[in-house]
């Protein structure tokens, strides 16, 4: 991982009338190009995190600094620019009255002029596969489509960082292994750092990173094979353990030969095929 | 229901009104309802009518779609027709039954003022079946614009609108869904006593303005992230085309006003 | 009690230029007792079927028994209060339906709209809380208070306060964290066990089709594509994928295993616990020849 | 679906209502939004079917979050929701004509009677029972005069009295013990 594009320093922050804090003393960095998993029970304080990162609220303690720009009231507009955010109900972010409309909304309250607009608009849809759904109503679209439209709409303002707030929640499998898919396309593509704020396991597997939130602290953080290592401990914060970390730790019970827990289905079978294949 | 309820009465299409800019059609109708009330005698109530059913044909709109669609507005033309032949006792009768007696200056206002309540009704109809709810809302925001220099808040309204319009369809999704969970917990809206209907709403307003306001939570939020910060400083994607049909169908009108005056007696 | 749906179609919106046919020629039978769960994607009619299962919708074509009931299309039905006691339904996010100030008067709503008396009512609310694992004392406490998990609970309690004969619910577990889900589902099928109450149960989740269900339908445009046991529509992984939908993780994982190893296992296990079995005894027994 | 929803709701109100920055403006600005769509929503689709009276007697419930909007939120969403939402009804279920008089005569209803919730001391059932009432005097007049231009005489528009009174008092009748236990969710 290269230069850290954000960090978080000694950052807590309360809500009003709010006893408990909702994050307490957090810091770390987060490199530039990498996808980063937040993982974490209800009300761990995962949401007030990507809050504070988009500037939507500030910190009463710490200071954020993205993309070298330190965040306060005065740079927020310049910092939500480059940080999207992609939230849980596909319902309640569509703005537009169709999809074109939606995606050229982040764009009109930048000022963009509007030949640039227009060309955007287009661009952006097609990354996301909507490219012909330019003059579709939002009641037409089903979930998974709204969110990559939603996506469509961040990317469209060109921003260095997507933050995914449970986008993916809501979907059935079928739409949540769309947007995921997209997201990672764009991800390879276009260099954007990742932020995805998820109870889906299988899918914090497959990032650079995890955090581990609870209780407002950050409890844990490293490498999907650090955090799984933990096993039992993850479900004693609410959480879950992967499938095949749980069959790998099934198979090695049952005498199967396996060096280590494996975090995909795919590296799991290779793995059983390279080792028991020598006959 | 969900479609009727969007687009309102708007039938798609490709006729000239059609494609006409929302601002040019405002305009016209805006307009059509101020002359509407300078006709007063035979010839200028017939240009009037002329020139409205000239504006039907060019819509293309099916009559049956027009007929359809006004048929609760027709009643109230007819029932006006037969309330001023009745109510008037001016002039020569024309027509008696018994005690039913009909004057000249009954039939005629009858007629009059009936027929104009009808081209009012057709005139403005035509503007909502041929313009969606959100193209009449960027032509009304472009037409008050310069409004704006007076602080008055063109720019938000316009977007309040369009949000609505948005949301209308999810709100009425919301509606059915809680309708059919009370339902299924024992509500009955449409029978038993008044009383009881009245209740039987409680369970539906509520979580329908619970809902309303997480969503308008959510949604401000979204906002928010996606960098709006008021009107100022915005650009704006929809775009508005004036055409050389706008400017020749308001001479037209203007031509037709003309004429009116002229006619007027 | 039993429910049976005879060749029922349903359009919504019928006879309006928006007309739209959601289901058509749908046949499943549910012998009181079952726990049956209803597969398919987005659109393939899922919800449709269900509201059909208490007289929500009436078909627009064929009939509904439902219990002693029958709802034929093209028929007046008046007065199906009774078949909705008896049918209780779980919808999705059912926590969007709360609306009274306190707790208590949230789950004595349905009871008490079905005839019961104040106190009866109360007694079933206090029960109803228990069996949904939440403590009495949140009994006087606004819903609108509570987590969102605690408020799913609540209107849970809402339909069970009714004292359904059977259960149908819709994606009860959605939004939630996995251990919430867990709880969740967990809860009804101690339910199904212990008072032998029929269950339905649409589920986007193949693991829990599988789990939990004695009978599966595989709903695919409308129509009924398969139904049986979780072992004979899983017996088949291909077609379900074929169709794009997801097969339990284990079956999932099956299947790769033997395509690296370019086998094919006795049967489709449907348990991590067989399966690990089945892969040590094919390593053992010589693996790969 | 977090805890504590409860005063998040009550956050949002005084961010709403205390403070001028951004935030709130767009939250207001939503809001009011969100109260057209209900009108017109509450107008087309949520009636209650009464057992008397003509045109099947249904009556709509489009003045219910008129009023909602009005005491729980001030005259200026009650003047919104009210011209906006009744006008967009008229405007899209073919009364098209009656659309520029609703903006007047509906957004005057929803300003006054959020007017009266506002400045009015008292007890709150009072308040809003007047508030009611003056709304409803305020369309009996108005679309009377409305209709007296459109019919051309004085007689027909005494017609409409009967219903805009009913659709006045129900909608009364449903929100004046409502509007309390909204605000409080709010
Ligand atoms: N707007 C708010 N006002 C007051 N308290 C809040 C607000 N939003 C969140 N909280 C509180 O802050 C804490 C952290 O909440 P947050 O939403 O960040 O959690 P989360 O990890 O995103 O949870 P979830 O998985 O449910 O989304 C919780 O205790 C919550 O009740
Ligand atoms: N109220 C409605 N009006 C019109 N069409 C509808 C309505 N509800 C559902 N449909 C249509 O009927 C079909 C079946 O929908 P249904 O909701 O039963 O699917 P589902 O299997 O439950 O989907 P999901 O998994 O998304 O819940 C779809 O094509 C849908 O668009
Ligand atoms: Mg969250
Ligand atoms: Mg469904």
């Amino acid at each position: 991982m290269s230069k850290p594009l954000v960090r978080i320093e000694g950052v807590s922050f309360s809500y009003e009338e709010q006893q408990t804090p909702a994050l307490k003393n957090i810091t770390f960095d987060i490199s530039e190009g990498e996808w980063l998993a937040i993982v974490g029970h209800n009300g761990s304080g995962k949401s007030t995190l990507a809050k504070l990162l988009n500037g939507l609220q500030f910190p009463q303690e710490g200071t954020i600094t993205v993309c070298g720009t330190v965040l306060s009231e005065d740079t927020v507009w310049e910092v939500r620019k480059n940080v999207g955010m992609v939230f849980q109900n596909p319902d309640n972010q569509f703005v537009g009255t169709t999809v074109r409309d939606d995606v050229a909304f982040g764009l009109e309250n930048h000022g963009v002029p509007r030949e640039t607009m227009v060309e955007r608009v287009q661009t952006s849809l097609d990354k996301v596969k909507m490219g012909t759904f330019l003059n579709q109503e939002p009641h037409h679209l089903s979930g998974g489509q709204k969110q990559r439209v939603a996506i469509a709409g961040v990317i469209a303002l060109q921003p260095a960082i997507i933050i995914l707030d449970e986008a993916t929640s809501m979907l059935d499998p079928r739409g949540r292994a769309e947007v995921i898919e997209t997201v990672r396309e764009l991800k390879d593509r276009e260099n954007i750092t990742v932020i995805s704020i998820t109870h889906d396991l299988e899918e914090a597997a497959k990032a650079d990173r995890i955090i581990v939130m609870n209780k407002g602290e950050l409890y844990r953080e490293g490498t999907p094979e650090q955090i799984f290592e933990m096993d039992e401990e993850l479900v004693k914060l609410g959480l879950d353990i992967p499938f095949p970390v749980k069959m790998s730790k099934i198979m090695r019970q049952k005498g199967i030969g396996l060096t280590k827990t494996y975090l995909t289905e795919e590296e799991l079978v290779t793995e059983l095929w390279t080792s028991h294949s020598k006959m | 229901m969900m479609e009727k309820m969007i687009f309102g009465r708007y039938v798609p299409g490709d006729s000239l009104l059609h494609r006409m800019d929302p601002r040019s059609k405002l305009i016209m109708v805006f307009l059509f309802v101020i002359v509407v009330f300078i006709a007063n005698n035979v010839p200028t109530y017939a240009v009037l009518a002329a020139y409205t059913f000239l504006m039907v044909g060019l819509s293309r709109i099916p009559l049956r779609f027009l007929y359809g669609g006004l048929k609760p507005v027709f009643l109230l033309v007819l029932f006006t027709f037969l309330l001023h032949i009745f109510m008037t006792k001016e002039g020569d009768i024309v027509f008696e039954l018994g005690w039913l007696k009909i004057y000249e200056e009954g039939l005629r206002q009858g007629i009059f003022i009936s027929l104009r309540f009808l081209l009012l009704i057709l005139m403005t109809s035509l503007l909502t079946l041929t313009t969606t709810p959100i193209e009449i809302t960027d032509g009304l925001e472009t037409l008050l614009n310069p409004l704006k220099k007076f602080k008055f808040p063109v720019h938000e309204l316009a977007l309040m609108m369009s949000i609505s319009l948005r949301f209308i369809p999810t709100l009425m999704q919301e509606t059915d869904k809680i309708m059919k969970a009370q339902t299924a917990r024992g509500v009955e809206y449409n029978s038993g006593p008044v009383k009881e209907r009245i209740k039987a709403i409680v369970p539906l307003l509520i979580p329908l303005f619970i809902s309303s306001f997480k969503r308008a939570e959510e949604l401000a939020v979204a906002m928010e992230a996606r960098g709006y910060k008021g009107g100022e400083g915005r650009t704006k994607y929809r775009q508005l085309t004036w055409g050389m049909a706008d400017t020749s169908m308001i001479l037209f009108l203007a031509a037709v006003t003309v004429l009116l005056f002229v006619l007027r007696g | 009690m039993d429910i049976s749906l005879k060749n029922v179609e349903y359009r919504y919106q019928a006879d309006s230029p928006f007309e739209r046919l959601a289901i058509s020629d749908v046949s499943i039978d549910i012998p009181s007792g079952t726990y049956l769960a209803v597969i398919g994607h987005t659109g393939s009619g899922k919800s449709t079927v269900l509201q059909h299962l208490n007289a929500l919708l009436k078909p627009t074509k064929g009939s509904v028994l439902i219990g002693s009931r029958e709802i034929k299309a093209g028929r007046k039905e008046k007065n199906l209060k009774g078949v909705r006691e008896k049918v209780g339904i779980v919808f999705q996010f059912p926590e969007h339906q709360l609306f009274e100030e306190t707790v208590e008067k949230d789950i004595m709503f349905g009871p008490m709209n079905f005839g019961v008396s104040e106190s009866e009512a109360k007694a079933r609310a206090i029960a109803a809380l228990k069996l949904v694992g939440l403590p009495e004392d949140i009994l006087e406490k606004s819903p609108f208070d509570l987590s969102g998990g605690q408020m799913r609970r609540v209107a849970i309690a809402g339909v069970l306060a009714m004292e359904p004969e059977v259960i149908v619910l819709d994606e009860p577990t959605a939004g939630l964290d996995p251990r919430g889900r867990k709880e969740i589902m967990d809860l009804f099928y101690s339910l199904h066990k212990k008072r032998n109450l029929s269950t339905v149960l649409v589920t986007h989740s193949m693991e829990d089709a599988a789990r939990y269900a004695d009978e599966i339908v595989v709903m695919h445009q409308g129509k009924v594509f398969t139904k049986g046991t979780p072992d004979q529509i899983f017996s088949d992984p291909v077609a379900l994928l074929e169709l794009g939908l997801d097969v339990p993780e284990v079956v999932g994982l099956q299947l790769k295993i033997e395509e690296a190893f370019n086998t094919k296992f006795s049967k489709v296990s449907l348990s991590e616990d067989e399966l690990a079995k089945m892969v040590a005894e094919f390593l053992e027994g010589g693996g790969p020849q | 679906m977090r805890k504590g929803h409860h005063k998040e709701r009550g956050n949002y109100m005084n961010a709403a209502y205390s403070t001028s920055t951004g935030m709130s403006k767009t939250r207001t600005l939503v809001i009011n939004a969100l109260f057209i769509a209900l009108t017109v929503v509450a107008t087309m689709f949520i009636n209650i079917k009464l057992p008397i009276m003509g045109n099947g007697g249904l009556i709509h419930l489009g003045n219910v979050p008129l009023f909602i909007a009005a005491f729980v939120f001030g005259r200026k969403t009650g003047a919104i929701a009210g011209a906006f939402g009744m006008g967009l009804f008229d405007l899209i279920s073919g009364w098209a004509v009656w659309a520029p008089f609703t903006f007047i005569i509906v957004g005057l209803m929803g300003y006054l009677a959020g007017l009266m919730a506002e400045k009015m001391p008292g007890r709150k059932v009072v308040v809003y029972s007047l508030a009611v009432i003056v709304a409803m005097l305020i369309k009996i007049v108005g679309y009377y005069f409305a209709e007296v231009v459109l019919y051309g005489n004085w007689i027909q528009p005494f017609g409409s009295i009967p219903g805009n009174i009913m659709q006045v008092v129900l909608a009364g009748l449903i929100v004046i013990p409502l509007a309390g236990r909204i605000k409080k969710l709010f």
